[in-house]
């Protein structure tokens, strides 16, 4: 096992699978020559040369549709979008293209894609660079959406996605790339859709995802202390979604939160609600509740705290739970 | 570019019998939209059938061409059986995307033929997608994306230009101007109406054509094909042509004379390589009137085989959402 | 009191806020001379001029973004998308901008724009024409998401459209567009975010939204031969939802479907149903059904019939709703 | 355009001010950001400020601006107070936007400027719809857009220099080509890096100009201006200029020469504005003196009076999604 930040897991991961395949191959803006904006793709360009790392134009929807258009045709494409919410420029592609070329050909191709991208609060740039949007996507058919919660997460699951036949959408959660966390030397995989237990507990259900696994096990600890037992279920992916392993839980707790980084309305909570008091309402003890986001953009600077959900939203919502029992 | 010569008495007939085909399956489709025998809707090609003749015969089985709404006449020159174009329009399972796809969407990948789609303006990053996976590979192959004059106007159009000039891809870039976007006219698609010219701002080379002239358009193709499969870079070409139908079959077409389509009725290339191909003593009237019969036979053979194909179950249609591991 | 197709409907209501207001003006692919490739928008042109109604080139982010621009410095943009389905394209100006630009300027503009455009099945041209999208649109904060369920909603609900200051997203149902029904002669307008208890009913509660109304007329008719009583709300709008009507519904019927034309995960139904296992969970006396379409594209041709919702699965879902209690 | 003629003395004073103005201002906001005192982060216009310091003086009220995201010489030209804009790019509550939008998306609609964004080439369609407001009220008012060279390979470039040419919309489109697109040189951005030239694929006039020389930038700009207000439609100005520091302030900047950097400062226009002022007989040294005293008095209380502001309360940040009938 070493320590790993959250931002070289992901360098790992994508080095790993370059080396392995030589079909993968990576393009985005200034992901080659200058390692990313954010460092994530350091040291590739020497390891891999310029056909298989490439920078690119500010050309969303071309550098998008090119890895559909080479994953059609056989080849692995990582395409690096800067910031997710430049990703409502390449949405044609992804939603249209990458999601349905499969299908709408009767099954004569399958696009093993990833769109990496920078997703969430942390840098407090606003809000045209803060922004998750993993419902978007989860929305339509025949994407994959996957938000790792930390580095061990970050690295199986990328790795995963990379393999993936299907298009994946790969969340990095900016504000964790600093995060370190230990990892197996040798290789592991995470498969896509499995939610992961992150925390055990008896009382209350905290289903999150991306960042908010990190608040969640901060509230856990928390309220541990009061003698409350806060299960943590890391959803992992936001599609597929793991709903055995979640209505495992409900059934044992008899008490469900979902917290997501995003607004409420149509995010992953709702499907999350949906589900349970479609499959499940009967061993619900209390309300469903959600923590997420308040349903306004992101602004700048420090004021995304009174915006963003944190730990003290998940400690006040399992009161909140524990009360409506 | 010297290697491109006159056009050799062989291929003219190839050229020939993929017009040929080409004609009568749109003539033949549309009968069957105006009959009532089509779901959805129907984008004829006709009067603009030469690009796709040629494509068939100019191009290698390495090569992907990403076709536009309406490059029936490039899926036919390629090889895919009439029936199941037929079959995939008409939504049925024998049709070459089980019948999900239609007429829009319908994709042969063993042939080369995907990025069809329904977006317009969609197929360019598709078909730069296509052409970074031949200078990946370092293959002998390149790719060709069709498209329409109304495309042009759409951002993708200029990122892939771009895109494809910087990284000296080999894709040639093929806009049939039909000086129509649906309803709308060129002048009103925009001001500079010399599509070729475009070219110059991606440090590319671009020209135009008379799409109704096939030594021109048979020439610009090949020389465009040829700079692309030597390492030369993309090139767009220009193939002025015109459709002689609505923007879809039933359009009621209140926006152009009546005057303006007979003129280019009148210089159908259809005839005039019918006529050549007899002059220049390559096949005679009764050789020519023979492979015509042979594709009739062929094409009312399609029909049948098409229509006797159920449509999807409601297993099929719910299955190639996802791929599964280790699937294909 | 007149007879009105839905298709009429809308351009009534274009006309008569065109003639009401000056600023307001419409832009799209072929709306002017040639009236709407639907013809929603024929005799406009004629009566307004080509200042105020234009034909545009293939170009939707820019359309959609000079509607943002000139929204925001005053004017009314009525901008047509032909299909929901390239939305996508417009994406970054009506996620990003239109619907954030009040909030990211301090409050210094409105963004009064009409985003019209056809949605859902019904033509039969598969996937790239059939889209129903309102659950991208209602999770973006800043937007309205409107649905009209018939000619008489269109034409009200258009008209409060084109007056709210904000940017709404307007869904021509396309299946809808020869229905005729009565509407007043007189002027009238719907406000946007009231549900419409379409039908009053006991025993179920199918909340249903655009094309998915008229289904549920249909099988309320059907229950109602068997002594069911279905209450049909017509949600109207996808944001902002009108909870109060709904919960009303559900506090007195005890039992909720919810159906819509567009898949379920991350959908409407997600949403309602969130919204009841927040606030009336120990109301329900069955779990919470969703009526929707197959988590699939939509296929061309007749086959859209099987993956898209009907009558027939609201009866069905009513069905099971009940023995489910 | 004979109507343009060499700068008068006032307004070379004038533009000398806002010069000065803005490149004290971008210093000043720079060592704040390097001491830790801005959230988030800071794109440094500095090296590229006279563009911003003409279009203070060569546009009326009644123009509106879209600025990009090095144009803070543009807000300072077009008389926003510094402290206002200082305090937007705290996120404090007297700042432009209440603190909420912050540097990228700072704007002051009272004074024509609007349709900043975080999103490169967004811009583009907002401008548009700007010029189309001025065209639909028939007002004398133009508009202006500013980018930089990366903006020009995203589609809405393409989509909007259509546009603007087609309707011949009153719009300038303002490329400040600073030879890098983040760590990306031109030269891997497209491969015709000719930018003004690319107005020919519209059908509009495009002109390149030294950025570092004021009179020929001025020049071109005025042109530009006249044009568009005199109903003769868009035009593209490519100002080539450079921007001192990194991308962001606390790039490593490994991607370009320091010697590059230095070349390009040795040329720094601002000295040379000041020198002509004097030689010109226009203002003597201590009258420059006493104009720069005042700009840095203005800055430091700008300074203190934002950094006095306080941040945006919860209820602050709660408003303003929607909107209210009637409300503005
Ligand atoms: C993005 C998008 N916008 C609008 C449409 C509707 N539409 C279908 S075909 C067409 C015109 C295309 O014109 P052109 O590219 O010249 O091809 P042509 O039909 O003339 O062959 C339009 C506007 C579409 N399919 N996609
Ligand atoms: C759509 C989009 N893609 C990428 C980015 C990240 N980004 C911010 S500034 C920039 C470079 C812009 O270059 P240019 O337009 O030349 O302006 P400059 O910064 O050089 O002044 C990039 C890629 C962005 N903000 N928006
Ligand atoms: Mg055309
Ligand atoms: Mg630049």
């Amino acid at each position: 096992m070493s320590q790993l930040s959250y931002r070289r897991a992901i360098t790992q991961a994508i080095d790993e699978e370059m080396a392995r395949n030589p079909d993968v191959f990576l393009i985005g803006e200034d992901v080659a020559e200058s390692g990313g904006a954010f460092g994530l793709t350091r040291g590739l360009l020497a390891r891999y040369g310029d056909r298989r790392v490439r920078d690119t134009p500010i050309s969303e929807e071309a550098i998008v549709g090119l890895g559909v258009g080479a994953a059609a045709l056989g080849l692995r494409p990582i395409v690096e979008i800067m910031f997710m919410d430049f990703m409502y420029l390449a949405m044609d592609q992804i939603a249209n293209h990458a999601a349905k070329m499969r299908y709408m050909y009767g099954g004569q191709v399958q696009i093993p894609l990833v769109v990496r991208t920078l997703s969430g609060g942390g840098f407090r740039a606003g809000m045209h660079h803060s922004q998750s949007l993993e419902s978007l996507f989860g929305h339509i058919p025949g994407l994959k959406v996957v938000m790792p919660s930390d580095a061990y997460e970050a690295k199986g699951l990328l790795k995963s996605s990379i393999r993936d036949p299907n298009p994946v959408i790969f969340m990095e959660q900016k504000s964790l790339l600093g995060a370190k966390v230990s990892v197996p030397d040798d290789e592991y995989l995470i498969p896509l859709g499995l939610a992961h237990v992150q925390r055990p507990g008896s009382d209350v259900t905290v289903v999150a995802i991306g960042i908010m696994v990190q608040h969640a096990r901060l509230a856990a600890e928390e309220l541990f202390k009061e003698g409350i037992e806060v299960e943590v279920v890391d959803a992992r992916t936001a599609m597929p979604i793991d709903s055995e392993t979640i209505l495992a839980s409900v059934k044992k707790t008899h008490r469900l939160i979902v917290a997501h980084e995003a607004p409420a309305p149509f995010g992953f909570g709702a499907e999350i609600a949906a589900l349970i008091a479609e499959k499940a309402l009967y061993y619900l003890d209390a309300p469903i509740i959600r923590v997420t986001s308040q349903f306004t953009p992101v602004p700048v600077g420090r004021s995304e705290d009174y915006i963003l959900p944190g730990a003290k939203d998940i400690v006040d919502a399992v009161h909140r739970s524990l009360k409506g029992g | 570019m010297s290697e491109i010569h006159a056009i050799d008495g062989n291929t003219l007939t190839e050229i020939y019998r993929n017009f040929y085909l080409a004609r009568r399956f749109e003539e033949i489709l549309s009968d069957m939209f105006r009959r009532g025998e089509i779901d959805g809707w129907l984008h004829s090609g006709i009067g603009q059938e030469l690009v796709g003749s040629i494509l068939g015969v100019a191009l290698t089985s390495q090569d992907y061409i990403v076709p536009y709404h309406r490059s029936k006449a490039t899926f036919l020159s390629r090889g895919v059986p009439p029936h199941a174009l037929i079959a995939e329009i008409l939504g049925r399972q024998s049709g070459l995307c089980g019948g999900v796809g239609g007429e829009a969407h319908a994709a042969d990948v063993s042939r080369g033929i995907f990025g069809s789609t329904g977006v317009i303006g969609a197929g360019f990053p598709l078909a730069l997608g296509a052409a970074f996976k031949q200078f990946y590979q370092a293959t002998e192959g390149i790719a060709v994306c069709g498209f329409g004059d109304g495309a042009t106007t759409r951002g993708s159009f200029h990122e892939c230009m771009n895109l494809a000039a910087l990284w000296n891809l080999p894709l040639v870039f093929i806009c049939e101007n039909n000086l129509y976007s649906e309803m709308t006219p060129l002048r009103k698609e925009m001001k500079e109406t010399r599509i070729a010219k475009k070219a110059d701002a991606y440090g590319m080379p671009g020209v135009a054509v008379d799409g109704y002239d096939l030594d021109t358009t048979y020439r610009a193709l090949q020389e465009a094909f040829v700079r692309a499969r030597s390492g030369q870079g993309p090139s767009l070409v220009e193939v002025k042509t015109y459709r002689w139908h609505g923007h879809y079959e039933g359009d009621p077409e209140e926006y152009r004379d009546k005057g303006e389509v007979d003129s280019w009725q009148k210089r159908d290339p259809l005839p005039v390589l019918r006529q050549r191909i007899q002059d220049e003593g390559i096949l005679d009237a009764f050789n020519l009137d023979q492979s015509e019969k042979d594709i009739e036979e062929l094409l009312s053979q399609a029909v049948a085989s098409a229509k006797a194909s159920p449509f999807p179950t409601r297993e099929n249609l719910l299955i190639n959402v996802y791929a599964q591991e280790g699937s294909m």
